[in-house]
Formats: C-alpha cells, sequence, structure tokens
C-alpha cells in the first residue's frame, strides 16, 4: 500500500521555484532516499510534506487521505515524524521530559492541566523505549541543554521514533557527525527501523550511506525529478552520473 | 511542599497582624496572584504581555457593576468576573497571539488602552473617571481577617493550580513552544490553541485579582485598566526574579512593600524606587528570589526544584 | 465648502504631526538600529525642554542659542545613558530592558521636579514668529509652520544621513546583521552609543522646539512615551518614514476626526494603532521580521 | 560587594515588614490631634497640591500657635495620593490604621476624593474636602464627609449667572474629556438656558485631559463664530491652550472667554505678561479679594512663610483647616459623631475665612461661599495678570437645591 503519494508539487519563494512539478511516492516498508545537491529541493519537499510550507500548486496523501496545507501539529498526529537536519532541542528540560512531552504531544493529549506529566506512566515507558533505541537511556535524567551535538542529534531522532510512527522523515540524520557518529547511525537505522517496521522518508549527501540504507531512491536536481527507481539503477543512470559528477565518466 | 508549608505559615500569621498589617497583607497577595498570572505567559510561553491590566480591569469592573447595578451578591460576582476576564482574553489573545516579539506587546498594550478609553468615556454604564465606589462586601467578608482569608484562599488555589500546571503535559507543551516553536510544531503541539488557552487562563487569573482589588479597595476606578498596572505586573516579576516559581509573588509584595515605605518617608519616592530597580537589573538580574537563594545557600536540591527543572 | 476652512484644519494636522515627529523619530531609530525598547524617551523628551529653559533662563534672546545647546547635550547625555547604563544590558532578553529604561522614567521625573519644583515652565514667543500668517483670511500662527519646516528639515537630514552616508549605511546594517558589521571591523559599540546619543538628541530638540507653544510640567513623560510608542507602531518600528507617517496620519486623524466625532477625540490614537497592529503588525512602512525558517 | 549590598537590601526590607504589619507605635505624652492630609505631590499637577499643603501648614502653625484645639496641638500628617484613587484609598488606610489620624484632609482629585469616601463610613473617621470639586460627592450627603469648598456646580451656575448677563447668544465649549469637564459644562447651559431661553450652543470640542496640542481644536472652535465660549481647562491644560489659541488670534474674535477655574496662580503665573487680557474668570479665592484687614493679614503671613503668593487651594485648605478647628471646639470632642453635630448645629457651621464667610448646609455638608470672578488685565506691580472690573457672584446665586442620592 502506498504510504505517502506527493503529486505535481510546485513552490516558488519570490520567483525563485524550488519545486517545479515533483511528485513522489513512498511506499510502506520501504526506506525511500531523496537526494540531491543543495538547493536541489529536498528540504522544501520536506517542508510541503510536513506541511510547514503549503505547495503553491500539487497534492500531497497520506494512507490515502489528502492532507495538503493541513498545518505541522495536525500531519504529526496522524503519524508522520519529522527529524530535523538542525537538531532544534527543549533547552529547558530534561531528555526524558522532552520525549515524554513529544509522545503526549504525537498523541494530541497535551491539553491535560492538571495530571502531571511524571506521573504518565505509558508514556514514560515509551518515552524510555526510545531513548534506549538511540542509545541515550542511560541520560535519561540529564539536562538538553548540557547535551554535545552527537547525542542532540539522537534525541531529536527519538523525539520522532516516540511517536511510533507510521511513516518517518528524516533530513540528513548523518549531517555533522563523525565518521563513528555516521557508522553508529547508519546501524541503527539498517537494524533497528527494520525491526520494528518503520517507514522511512530521508534525505542525505553521503551516497555510500544512501546506497547501503536506501532500497528506493529519487533523485532531485533543480526541483525536479532527475531520476527514480532502486540503488543500482540509479548508480548506472546517465542522468544523475552528469548531474552529480559534472560528465565525469 | 514548600509551598504548603509557606500558605499554612500564612494562615497562622493571620490572626498576629494588626488590621492595616492585614490590608497589607491582602494587597500584597492579590497583587502576587497578579505577577503569577502574568508570569505564567512571560515564563512559561514566552509572551511579554502589556495588556494584562485589561484582564485585571475587566474582573474589577464586573464585581462591581453586578454588585451595585445589579445587585448581585459578592461572592456570586466571582465567577463572572473570571468569565469576563477570560472572555475578553479569549478576544485580546485571539487576535494579539498571531504576531511576535514587540508587535504581541504593542498589540496588547493597544488593547488594554482601548478598554481604559472606553471604561474612561462610558460615563452613563462604568461611571467614567467617578469610578464606582462603595464596594465594601457586606458581612463577614466586610472585616479584614476574613477578607484577608479568602484572598489568601485564592491565592492558594491558583498558585496550586499553577504548580500543577507547570508539571502537566500542557506546561511542558508551552515551555517546549517557547524553547522551539517549530520543533514543538512538529511534535503535534498547535501553538495558536496552547497559547491562547495559556492567554485565557492568565487572563482569567488576571481578572480574579481585579476582583479581589476592587473588593479591597471598596472601588473601582479606570486606572484600574491603565498601562502603568500592565508594567506593575512586569516590574513585580522581574525584581522578584522571573526564573522561580513564586518569584513574581515575591517581587509584587517587595514593590509594593517599597512603594509603601519609601512613600511614606519621602515624596522623591520615584526616584529612590527607579535607583532600586536600576541596581536589580544591573547587578541581580535573577531578582530577588535568586539574590535571596544566593544568600541562604539553601541546598541545591532544593533550588533545582524551585527553578520548576 | 469653504477650502480656506479645510486647509487651515490641515495645516494644524501637520503641526501636530509635526510634534509628534520631533518627539518619536528618535525612539525609532534607536529601536531600528539597537532593537532597544527605550521607555524613558519622553523622560529625555521632558528633559530637553527643562534644559532648554534652564540655558535661556526663560529669556526668549536665548532662543536659537538655546536649541543648539540642548540639542549638544542631548548628545552627551544619550552617549553617557548608553555607555554606563544601556551596554551592559545589550545581551539581556527584552523586559530587562523595559525594566532599566522605566526606572530611568521615575528617575528623571523626579530629578526634574526636584531641580525645576512643580511649576509650569514655559517660554516666550521669539518675536521672529510672534505675528501669524494670514491664509486665505485666518490667522495661521508662524511658529506652527517653523515646527513644519524643522520636522521637514530632519527628516530630510535623517534620510541623507541614514542613506546617504557611510556612517548611515552602517546604523541601518546594524539593524539587520550585527556580526557582519563587526567582520567588516566596524566599531560598533561606539557606533550604537553614537545611534543612542542621536536619538536622545533629537528627542531633547523636540521637546525644547516645543516649549515656546507649549510648557514644561513635570509629569509630561509618561505622556509622551505612550503617544511616540503609538506613531512609531503605527510607522513601523526602526524606520525613520515611518515615524513621519505615523505622525503625520495621527495629526490628520485628529484635525479632521473631531470634526466628524468631537466627542471620541481621546480614542483615535489606540483605535488607528490597533487597527495597523491587526493588518500589518510591523507598521505601514517598517519590514516584517526576519521569517524564521 | 554585591552579596553584601543584597544583605543589607534584605534585613532593610524586613525590618520595614515587621514593622508595618506589627501596628502603629504610640506617640507618648500630650496627644496630638493627628490630621492625615492627601495631595496631590508628584506629576503634572504638583503645583496644586504643593500649595494646598503649605496653606494647611500654615492654618496648623497658627491654631498651634493659639495653643491648639481642646488644648491639644495639630499635627499635619501630609502624604502625596498621586491623583490616583488606589494610592488614596491605600494611603488613607495608612494614615488612619498606622498613622491612627483623627481626621482625614484636603484631596486635589475627584476620583480620589470618591474612593476615600467610603472609609469614612468604615472608620468613623470624617474627612474635610478642600479642592476636588465633584458635585457627586456633595449628592452622596455621608454623615463623615465635609466639603468647605465649593463644587463644581456652583462654579458653573456662577458662570451662567454672569453669562447671563452678556450681550451672547453663540456658545461653545472646550473642555478636558473628563467627568469635570463634562459635567461642569451640562450644569453651565441647562442653567443658562433657563436663565436666557435665546442663547444657542455652536460646538462643543473635548480634548483629551493633559494633551498637549489644542491647535486643531481651536480651528474648529472660532470656526463655528461663537460669540462666548466657555471652558474648564485647567492645569498645564489651560497654560498650554491659553499659549497656543492666542498664536490663532482666538482671543481677538471670541469676545467672551469664561473659564470658572481660570483664576488659579498655577495657570496665570506660569503665562505671566502673556495671559490674553479680557479673559472672565474665577477660582474660589483671589488673592487681592476681599480687601479687608483678615485678607491682607493672610496674604502676608503666606507670602512671608513660602516666599510666593497664596493660590485658592493654599486658602481653601487654610480656611478647611481651620474650619475643621472651630467644629472640633464646638463639639468638644474629635469623636466623628460629635464633630458632625458640630459641622450641622444651628443652621451649619459658620466661619468666616479669608475669602469671606463660609457657612455649610447641614443637609449635604457642603459649604456655599460668594465667588469672585473678574476680567484679566495686566498690571506694572505683579508679574502675572490679576483680575480686573471684579464681579462677586452671592452664595445663595449659587446655592443649588440639596439632591441627596446614592
Amino acid at each position: 500500500m502506498t504510504l505517502l503519494v506527493a503529486e505535481n508539487i510546485y513552490r516558488s519563494f519570490q520567483g525563485f521555484m524550488a519545486l517545479a512539478g515533483v511528485s513522489l511516492r513512498v511506499e510502506e516498508g520501504s526506506f525511500h532516499a531523496l537526494v540531491g545537491p543543495n538547493g536541489a529541493g529536498k528540504t522544501t519537499l520536506f517542508n510541503v510534506i510536513t506541511g510547514r510550507l503549503a505547495p503553491d500548486r500539487g497534492r500531497v496523501f497520506f494512507q490515502g487521505r489528502e492532507i495538503t496545507g493541513w498545518p505541522t501539529p495536525r500531519v504529526a498526529r496522524l503519524g508522520l515524524a519529522v527529524s530535523f537536519q538542525r537538531a532544534q532541542p527543549f533547552v529547558s528540560m530534561t531528555l526524558l521530559e522532552a520525549v515524554a512531552l513529544a509522545r503526549v504531544g504525537y498523541q494530541g493529549k497535551t491539553f491535560q492541566l492538571f495530571t502531571p506529566l511524571r506521573h504518565l506512566v505509558e508514556v514514560l515507558e515509551e518515552a524510555r523505549w526510545a531513548l534506549s533505541k538511540v542509545g541515550l537511556d542511560g541520560a535519561a535524567q540529564r539536562r538538553v541543554s548540557e547535551l554535545p551535538l552527537g547525542d542532540l542529534k539522537r534525541l531529536d531522532v527519538a523525539m520522532a521514533l516516540v511517536a511510533r510512527p507510521k511513516l518517518l522523515l528524516l533530513d540528513e540524520p548523518l549531517a555533522g557527525l563523525s565518521r563513528a557518529e555516521r557508522r553508529q547511525m547508519v546501524e541503527f537505522i539498517r537494524g533497528l527501523l527494520r525491526q520494528e517496521g518503520v517507514t522511512l522518508l530521508f534525505t542525505e549527501h553521503d551516497t555510500e550511506a544512501v546506497l547501503a540504507l536506501a532500497d528506493r531512491i529519487t533523485v532531485l536536481h533543480q526541483g525536479q525529478v532527475l531520476a527514480e527507481g532502486i540503488p543500482e539503477e540509479i548508480r548506472q543512470n546517465a542522468e544523475v552520473r552528469k548531474a552529480f559528477l559534472g560528465g565525469a565518466a | 511542599m514548600r509551598l504548603a508549608l509557606l500558605l499554612a505559615a500564612l494562615a497562622l500569621l493571620g490572626p498576629f497582624m494588626s488590621e492595616y498589617g492585614l490590608k497589607l497583607a491582602s494587597e500584597a497577595l492579590i497583587l502576587g496572584l497578579y505577577a503569577m498570572a502574568f508570569n505564567l505567559l512571560f515564563r512559561q510561553a514566552g509572551l511579554l504581555s502589556f495588556g494584562q491590566a485589561a484582564f485585571f480591569g475587566l474582573g474589577a469592573y464586573a464585581m462591581a457593576l453586578l454588585t451595585q447595578k445589579a445587585e448581585w451578591p459578592f461572592l456570586a460576582t466571582l465567577p463572572a468576573s473570571l468569565l469576563v476576564s477570560a472572555l475578553g482574553a479569549l478576544i485580546i489573545g485571539f487576535f494579539s497571539i498571531r504576531l511576535t516579539r514587540i508587535y504581541f506587546t504593542m498589540l496588547t498594550l493597544a488593547f488594554a488602552q482601548l478598554l481604559y478609553a472606553i471604561a474612561h468615556k462610558w460615563y452613563a454604564f462604568t461611571g467614567g473617571d467617578n469610578g464606582i465606589t462603595d464596594l465594601r462586601p457586606p458581612g463577614l467578608l466586610g472585616e479584614s481577617l476574613p477578607f484577608y482569608y479568602l484572598v489568601l484562599l485564592a491565592f492558594a488555589l491558583a498558585v496550586i493550580f499553577l504548580a500543577a500546571l507547570e508539571g502537566s503535559p500542557f506546561g511542558y507543551a508551552l515551555r517546549a513552544l517557547r524553547d522551539n516553536r517549530a520543533r514543538a510544531e512538529a511534535v503535534g503541539i498547535d501553538s495558536f490553541r496552547h497559547l491562547l488557552l495559556a492567554f485565557v487562563i492568565s487572563g482569567g487569573l488576571s481578572g480574579l485579582a481585579g476582583f479581589l482589588q476592587g473588593a479591597l479597595q471598596r472601588s473601582v476606578f479606570p486606572d484600574y485598566l491603565f498601562w502603568t498596572r500592565s508594567a506593575e505586573a512586569i516590574l513585580s516579576t522581574i525584581l522578584g526574579g522571573s526564573g522561580f516559581f513564586l518569584g513574581p509573588a515575591v517581587g509584587a509584595s517587595a514593590f509594593l512593600l517599597l512603594r509603601v515605605v519609601v512613600q511614606a518617608k519621602t515624596e522623591y519616592w520615584p526616584f529612590f524606587l527607579g535607583v532600586l530597580l536600576l541596581l536589580m537589573v544591573l547587578f541581580f538580574p535573577r531578582g530577588l528570589t535568586g539574590l535571596a537563594l544566593g544568600l541562604i545557600k539553601w541546598p541545591t536540591e532544593v533550588r533545582r526544584d524551585a527553578s520548576g527543572g | 465648502m469653504d477650502i480656506g476652512f479645510y486647509l487651515l484644519q490641515l495645516l494644524t494636522g501637520l503641526a501636530y504631526a509635526s510634534t509628534l515627529f520631533l518627539l518619536s523619530v528618535g525612539l525609532s531609530l534607536i529601536f531600528g538600529a539597537m532593537g532597544i525598547v527605550n521607555f524613558a524617551h519622553g523622560s529625555f523628551y521632558m528633559l530637553g525642554a527643562y534644559l532648554f529653559y534652564a540655558f535661556t533662563r526663560g529669556q526668549v534672546e536665548g532662543f536659537w542659542g538655546g536649541l543648539l545647546s540642548v540639542l549638544a547635550s542631548g548628545l552627551v547625555i544619550g552617549a553617557l545613558v548608553e555607555r554606563l547604563l544601556i551596554r551592559p544590558i545589550y545581551a539581556r532578553p527584552e523586559e530587562h530592558q523595559i525594566l532599566l529604561t522605566y526606572a530611568l522614567l521615575l528617575i528623571l521625573e523626579d530629578a526634574v521636579r526636584f531641580f525645576f519644583g512643580a511649576a509650569y515652565r514655559s517660554f516666550p514667543m521669539p518675536e521672529a514668529f510672534s505675528s501669524p500668517l494670514f491664509i486665505l483670511g485666518s490667522p495661521f500662527p508662524s511658529y506652527y509652520l517653523f515646527l513644519i519646516g524643522l520636522a521637514a528639515l530632519f527628516a530630510l537630514l535623517l534620510w541623507g544621513f541614514l542613506y546617504r552616508t557611510r556612517l548611515g549605511v552602517w546604523i541601518r546594517a546594524a539593524t539587520q546583521d550585527r556580526e557582519m558589521l563587526e567582520a567588516l571591523g566596524v566599531n560598533v559599540p561606539l557606533l550604537y552609543t553614537a545611534v543612542f546619543g542621536l536619538g536622545i538628541a533629537l528627542a531633547a530638540l523636540g521637546g525644547a522646539a516645543l516649549l515656546p507653544l507649549q510648557a514644561a510640567t513635570p509629569g509630561m513623560a509618561v505622556d509622551a512615551v505612550i503617544s511616540a510608542f503609538i506613531v512609531v507602531v503605527i510607522g513601523g518600528l526602526g524606520s525613520v518614514w515611518g515615524a513621519l507617517l505615523g505622525a503625520v496620519l495621527i495629526g490628520l486623524l485628529q484635525a479632521f476626526g473631531i470634526l466628524l466625532l468631537p466627542e471620541w477625540a481621546m480614542v483615535f490614537p489606540f483605535g488607528l494603532m490597533a487597527l495597523v497592529l491587526l493588518l500589518r503588525p510591523w507598521g505601514l512602512l517598517g519590514r516584517p521580521p526576519a521569517v524564521r525558517t | 560587594m554585591r552579596r553584601v549590598l543584597g544583605l543589607v537590601l534584605a534585613v532593610w526590607v524586613g525590618l520595614w515588614i515587621l514593622a508595618l504589619s506589627l501596628g502603629p507605635v504610640r506617640a507618648q505624652g500630650q496627644q496630638p490631634i493627628k490630621v492625615g492630609a492627601l495631595f496631590i505631590l508628584s506629576g503634572n499637577f504638583a503645583g496644586y497640591g504643593k500649595s494646598g499643603s503649605q496653606g494647611a501648614q500654615l492654618a496648623a502653625e497658627e491654631i498651634n500657635a493659639r495653643g491648639g484645639v481642646l488644648g491639644r496641638p495639630i499635627q499635619l500628617v501630609v502624604v502625596d495620593d498621586q491623583g490616583n484613587p488606589e494610592v488614596g484609598v491605600r494611603e488613607a488606610r495608612r494614615l488612619i490604621l498606622q498613622e491612627k489620624v483623627d481626621f482625614l484632609f484636603g484631596i486635589d482629585s475627584s476620583s480620589v476624593a470618591l474612593a476615600v469616601a467610603p472609609l469614612t463610613d468604615e472608620y468613623k473617621i470624617p474627612l474635610v474636602v478642600t479642592h476636588a470639586a465633584t458635585p457627586t460627592l456633595t449628592e452622596q450627603c455621608r454623615p463623615y464627609v465635609f466639603r468647605t469648598s465649593n463644587n463644581a456646580r456652583m462654579d458653573a451656575w456662577a458662570a451662567a449667572a454672569l453669562a447671563a448677563t452678556l450681550p451672547v447668544k453663540r456658545w461653545a465649549n472646550i473642555g478636558p474629556d473628563y467627568e469635570f469637564g463634562r459635567v461642569s459644562w451640562q450644569d453651565f447651559i441647562t442653567r443658562l438656558k433657563q436663565l436666557r431661553p435665546d442663547v444657542e450652543v455652536v460646538s462643543e470640542q473635548w480634548p483629551r485631559f493633559g494633551s498637549t496640542d489644542y491647535a486643531s481644536f481651536i480651528t474648529a472652535l472660532m470656526r463655528a463664530r461663537p460669540e462666548g465660549v466657555f471652558s474648564t481647562l485647567w492645569a498645564g491644560d489651560m497654560v498650554i491652550f491659553a499659549r497656543q489659541a492666542k498664536q490663532f488670534g482666538f482671543f481677538n474674535q471670541v469676545k467672551y472667554f469664561v473659564n470658572p477655574v481660570g483664576a488659579a496662580l498655577e495657570v496665570l503665573a506660569p503665562l505671566g505678561k502673556e495671559t490674553p487680557e479680557g479673559l472672565l474668570v474665577s477660582a474660589r479665592y483671589w488673592f487681592l479679594y476681599p480687601n479687608t484687614e483678615r485678607n491682607r493679614a493672610f496674604v502676608e503671613a503666606y507670602r512671608k512663610r513660602f516666599g510666593e503668593y497664596p493660590s485658592y487651594n493654599a486658602e481653601e485648605a487654610y480656611a478647611g483647616l481651620h474650619m475643621l478647628a472651630r467644629a472640633v471646639e464646638k463639639a468638644k470632642s474629635t469623636q466623628a459623631e460629635a464633630v458632625r453635630r458640630a459641622f450641622e448645629a444651628d443652621g451649619g457651621l459658620v466661619y468666616d475665612a479669608p475669602e469671606g464667610r463660609k457657612r455649610m448646609r447641614p443637609e449635604d455638608h457642603q459649604v456655599f461661599e460668594g465667588l469672585v470672578w473678574g476680567y484679566t488685565k495686566h498690571t506694572p506691580d505683579y508679574p502675572f495678570a490679576i483680575l480686573d472690573r471684579l464681579r462677586i457672584i452671592p452664595a445663595n446665586d449659587t446655592a443649588y437645591p440639596t439632591q441627596c442620592k446614592r
């Protein structure tokens, strides 16, 4: 079953056409990579899907239901979680509180004014699960403001994971990580997510990681889909090589 | 736990205070409640509202008009005051929350001043600048001690509610929106609805403070809606230390006491108050509470809890 | 339909606008360049009026000299206040600036009352402007024309300064990107001192220039700061032309509004401000804040 | 250093909390009669409050010089109510409960007077109002509130009585947009229409109270071509309006400018030689009237003590305190009920103040007195304009019937 459909998306910023008729289909259970040089429109497409930006033209469907133009919170509550390229943590909280709040957020139950967060047993368990999945369960009580960048990235992923999302969007999960951390994140994505049966749509520059992880790839170039297919097709595709490698054989 | 201790102490202190001490303590608690209501918006949601006087005044006028013109019994006007000020907050919030930073602050100021002008000009209904007088609650509540306990009860309930709210999912959601609005929205937190509810709660509590102040002062005037009244909430909160849960209440009582004490001594009290505020901003940015905690060196555990960790 | 009267009413509106512009342009400049919300702006306006009275000791001959000395002392006072009080709190959040400037408001009001007493201080009308001009038969005070001219002159001077001089370019750049300026080797702290000094000097001059038509009273600061905020918010925080437009709008609104609705003169400014904030929050000529991605 | 500063601050504040809440310190020795005076000592109207407090101070010194009242000295405690009703109530309570005053006194602003008045019933402490002019206070007929100066309705009626004698049919108004301005105009024009049904109103202008620009209002007024303009602009508003209107040639076109509070020295002094001549103005007291020994002695004493001429606010406070002393002597007690009866006894207490005879009306505790009007005129021996061609409106012309309604 096709989980996410983006149909003929157009989006421009003061004349600059960021997306010119992009279509994308993400099958359930697949690991779909969205690749392309900077400015190709990857993040813009992400923002359109998550509702941060409304498309000029085109429609977005999730589980067959149209969500074009829905605001971000409503899209998130459908089980479409996103983790940003630049981790933006909740600095005033501990890790456990941040992830637990994310859980309540996805459930749409943040309008509870009287029951303390720390009494919501189910939520805390889910939060600890998500933290353990990204290897941060030991630091649950530490303050977010004291975390190094690498951990912040993993916390951000945990905040998406805690939603038990149907579709997880990762915007350049490897950006800014050291070689060791990158290898660890790739392992995490391949091993864990398969296990949880999560469908993943992610953007990434590191072609080696993309080829290792993705079972389908869409290549964006100057706001248009240059090519789409399984990793092998993409590797041989002349167009892709020309665009990426500047035409060198 | 510390909260309960403090409230109990205030309750026990009641009978030992002089008549004037009771009046002063009541006003300090009322202004403390008002500053705490402001700090809900300011500290939790990161919104610097300059229009809290609008809700303070609405609550006071609701009580005054209902008791004077509609002959309602005093306590019956309490829910009405909360409702009117919360409704006012809903309307003003609906328009203001879309804006950010200084523009939000300025729009809330504009709305409050509009209400001030209306209260000032609608002579037939609000009595204009003659205000509404003779609002002494009949019977028991007209006496200082029972009224002090009413104020203390209102203050206690509000503070307990705010403490619970701070630890609740809603409180965390507000702080998430303040820390990083985009990330909070990405985890399903709808910023407009959460901030509006926080605005309405803050408005209702400010209305409660206005209701009590009107009864304490036995009169309500357009001045309740004037911008200097909104500034008072900000000054008290920063003087007391906005980073601490009870900071605004400490700041409000200190602000009131300083005005009363310095004013009794010299005609140039604004000068001394100004110098004190200057010192606070430059040397004690964490406010009196930060200063006090620094001095007394409480065990760090308590301090972490006090700052609503 | 007597054109003469409506022209006269237009002129009175512009006259009121010029007083509002002189009062508020400094506030807009300071907020624009430094993002400082200066609640004591009205107090420096009041200080200018009282200093003008002190320098000239109320003697009409001292008029022109008085204006210049107020401008100069305003610059110095502004620079000192920035250097000693504002600089330590740049990094601080907005509410600390509000608290500090509010404290200044309290201190200045009492200092003025202590030195000058509570009586109203006014200044005789200089002879150059004592005889009114007759426009289509009805007299119009020449001093108001002087004020309109002064406001227009300052608008032009500021425009030239901000858009045609290197210092001006730096000041405008400071609003967008302070780091970039520092990268270019601009001494930003000194720039801020200069801007704050200029803003305060303008406010002080505004206060002084109005004395022949008004009177200095100990409580004028609180009222002045509210009028200044209304003008600046309507025009657009940080835009000098915005302050001019905001002032003209309020001036004309009063001049013609009182013909239609004399009852509601008091509500006009706040109504207009709320309307502008609802439709265009960053003001008519202001720039929308950088959209956070 | 910061820690020490903080410690000192904390201890200082703590001490005061203790002092305030535990009760007052009782003054020993001969029990003085304590009078708590509320005046505006900061902001735009500080000038009025200062002269009021000076007048009261002079009276207290005179009373104590002759042995005080009932053998007890009068102790005046002056506080700043800032013209703010809430501050007024808070300070009044402090005076009653902390300073244990026997009487409250003074009050410039009408809203403060209306806010403090209910406390007189609650604490049985009499209040003598010497400046606030709102007729509403008189209509409330509170048992322990007394006003020893005339109220705004009396001024309006006096103005109407005078206006009726002027050759003027087309009237206009420019007044501050709040209760005092509104009610005064209402009373003036209704009363004038009773006396001269032929008058008509050609324009009403309502600048915001405390505004600093009247240009548009002046031109709008002049367009309506009124022959007479009634105005209750006072304090800084009147000073600024007069200066701006003069620039427009307003006073040449408008023959009669009538302002019941225009003759306050707080207005005439700052205007100095710039005051337009021929304005028909009044104030509750004009220091050059009446030309009696009593008044000259008062003016001289005040001038020697404070180095300035007494304004109406100073004389009203002076007379108010003396009248209160007279009532206490008559009552032989400072107890509220006794003092009330003393004020009301045999047709109402009469007191010969520097300005003339004051008689307290028993029903609503409002003093009725003759009012002095005059046309402004410059003379070499005063730095400000004085009143010429005086017109005295006798008390019974301004004594409107009692209307007690609360």
